[in-house]
């Protein structure tokens, strides 16, 4: 099975980016195996407890995503900077309390594999 | 994927991006190829002498000479562009004309931007 | 339909982005492409990108209606613009780039 | 402060810059003699006939309409750039030309941009 | 006594913006009443838990912004897309646990009754 | 002895950014003004920003440093520079832009 990956960099709302994610990880699912790293601000998008009255729920949609089998995973430096810290428990697929289920934190090394193991790699940033 | 190109159009200490655009390279190495393209107002990065201390912030030239074995290409247009062609630029790092640096963009295997 | 090997670009900038000329420029160089538009980028039908004739247009429905933006032509609007780039990037394509 | 010019140059639904903008604009009305520029990238928010529904984001073209009494120019030489001259526009807009524009920024007390 | 409002859209770390912020903040206050508006992604300043191994923690800066008298607010709807809801009670001058003592989610209301109170404002965005 | 009511502008975006040349158009209307770099702003140095003899450019000394850009003759570099932009912001200038 061919390999995707989606390297995001921005954060939920101020840019389109995480809904664009949302829709080409989606439309490549049903194929393909999905990868996507976070980087930057994107560490913020699986962030829980997002309530946009306008706009759809970034954390929700990339949940989804998880629970479909896309790994997702959160570069560690860039999490921790924002606050977003690791535990040492994996629960859920998940190693943050401030993260929704199958989002976990790791190091920027995992970027390395998930590109070397992919056929196709798409970035998005502003 | 064999190689990847990082390709870094913003100029750095004003943003994190060249910072994340440079750990990115860095943690690849070894194990791709891996070349960073410095474009647009990302060959600020270029310019030799950066001392970031007061600022707090790491000294990105420091990465760059840290990473010795990182093909780094800096756009020649992009430069002359900026009027930092006259500069004093971080030896390390090679000079691309235009066609030479989308050649190396288009025979690598994947383009990330940040 | 898309069996011939081209470049493929997903373009979501507009065109006063710098990343947007940096895209047109490769896409000049490698003659024929497939670009595809969304976000932003479909605000490029505006300043003719479909007059090009070594380029095939692409453009996503939900943006294009968003923005109040129509297409010509010689621009494919696709309802299901996502999966038809994937499958494009996935399975018939020579290099794909991003901007 | 009694006047504030909001300056909008970020392209709408790409970024929440636009969302933002216009509601800031709007919880200043009756309190400060508002005036929303369009300005570069930010004029694309003129074209009438925006439909976003099937983006699941807010109609800004709505909203425009919603604060008919919200001072908005259109600058004029960005619409032109952007081949939107001949384009059908949201009618309640104001065309300014960059003199008119300029002139409104200096006339207020503070100027924002997003 | 002259005000100062600064009005702020950038989340930390990305961009320089919350450092600025802080320089001009601290230079100022020390004359005038200073006023810090959060909007968009500069709601995400205030977090808690920031561990930024090579920059300074903008959420320390802004806390101890906050204790020498700065007013900070955060925009209630870009704070709640984010993820960061207002308590019923307010307790250190806080009304959102995931923030540091001293800023304050507000109505955006709030940010035009600071402009009309001030003598100068400055805005800075990417 | 900034006492000529001036316009004022904080320029800390480098010069291919749109906001920069807004910046520039402004503070050509207003004829004479002082433009204070900061951040990437201090990049317009090399674009010599310096030589337009209406301006008065003042520098952030660590934002040169950290960036390794030199100022020339006409520049002056500030070692508390946003203590002497806020003195200039709040007392004596006519108006302030920041970009």
């Amino acid at each position: 099975m061919k390999t995707l990956t989606i390297v995001l960099t921005d954060g939920p709302y101020i840019s389109e980016y995480a809904e664009i994610a949302y829709k080409l990880a989606g439309a490549a699912l049903q194929q393909y195996k999905v990868n996507i790293f976070l980087y930057l601000d994107a560490v913020h998008i699986p962030k829980k407890s997002q309530n946009p009255s306008f706009f759809t729920n970034a954390g929700q949609l990339f949940s989804g995503l998880a629970k479909k089998g896309v790994v997702i995973r959160a570069c560690a430096r860039c999490a921790g900077a924002r606050g977003y810290l690791p535990e040492e428990e994996v629960l859920q697929g998940n190693n943050c309390r401030d993260y929704f289920p199958g989002v976990r934190i790791t190091s920027l090394y995992e970027l390395s594999e998930m590109l070397s193991k992919s056929d196709r790699v798409i970035s998005l940033s502003r | 994927m064999k190689s990847v190109f990082y390709l870094l159009d913003t100029a750095p200490y004003g943003s994190e991006k060249a910072f994340g655009a440079l750990n990115a390279a860095a943690v690849s190495l070894g194990e791709m190829d891996v070349t960073l393209g410095l474009y647009g107002d990302g060959v600020y990065l270029a310019v030799a002498g950066q001392d970031s201390r007061k600022l707090g912030l790491p000294n990105l030239a420091d990465i760059l000479y840290a990473y010795g074995e990182l093909k780094v290409l800096v756009n020649e247009p992009s430069l002359i562009e900026r009027c930092l062609f006259g500069e004093t630029l971080i030896e390390t790092l090679e000079l691309a004309d235009e066609e030479e640096f989308f050649e190396a963009m288009e025979s690598s295997d994947c383009v990330i931007s940040f | 339909m898309k069996q011939e090997k081209l470049d493929v670009f997903l373009l979501t900038k507009p065109p006063s982005s710098p990343r947007s000329e940096l895209c047109l420029k490769l896409a000049a160089r490698a003659g024929k492409a497939r670009i595809y538009l969304a976000g932003d980028g479909v605000y490029h039908l505006l300043a003719r990108i479909d007059e090009q004739p070594e380029f095939e247009i692409y453009a996503c429905k939900e943006d294009l209606e968003a923005r109040a933006i129509k297409a010509g032509k010689r621009v494919t609007v696709l309802d299901n613009f996502y999966s038809d780039f994937i499958e494009d990037i996935m399975e018939h394509c020579k290099h794909e780039y991003t901007f």
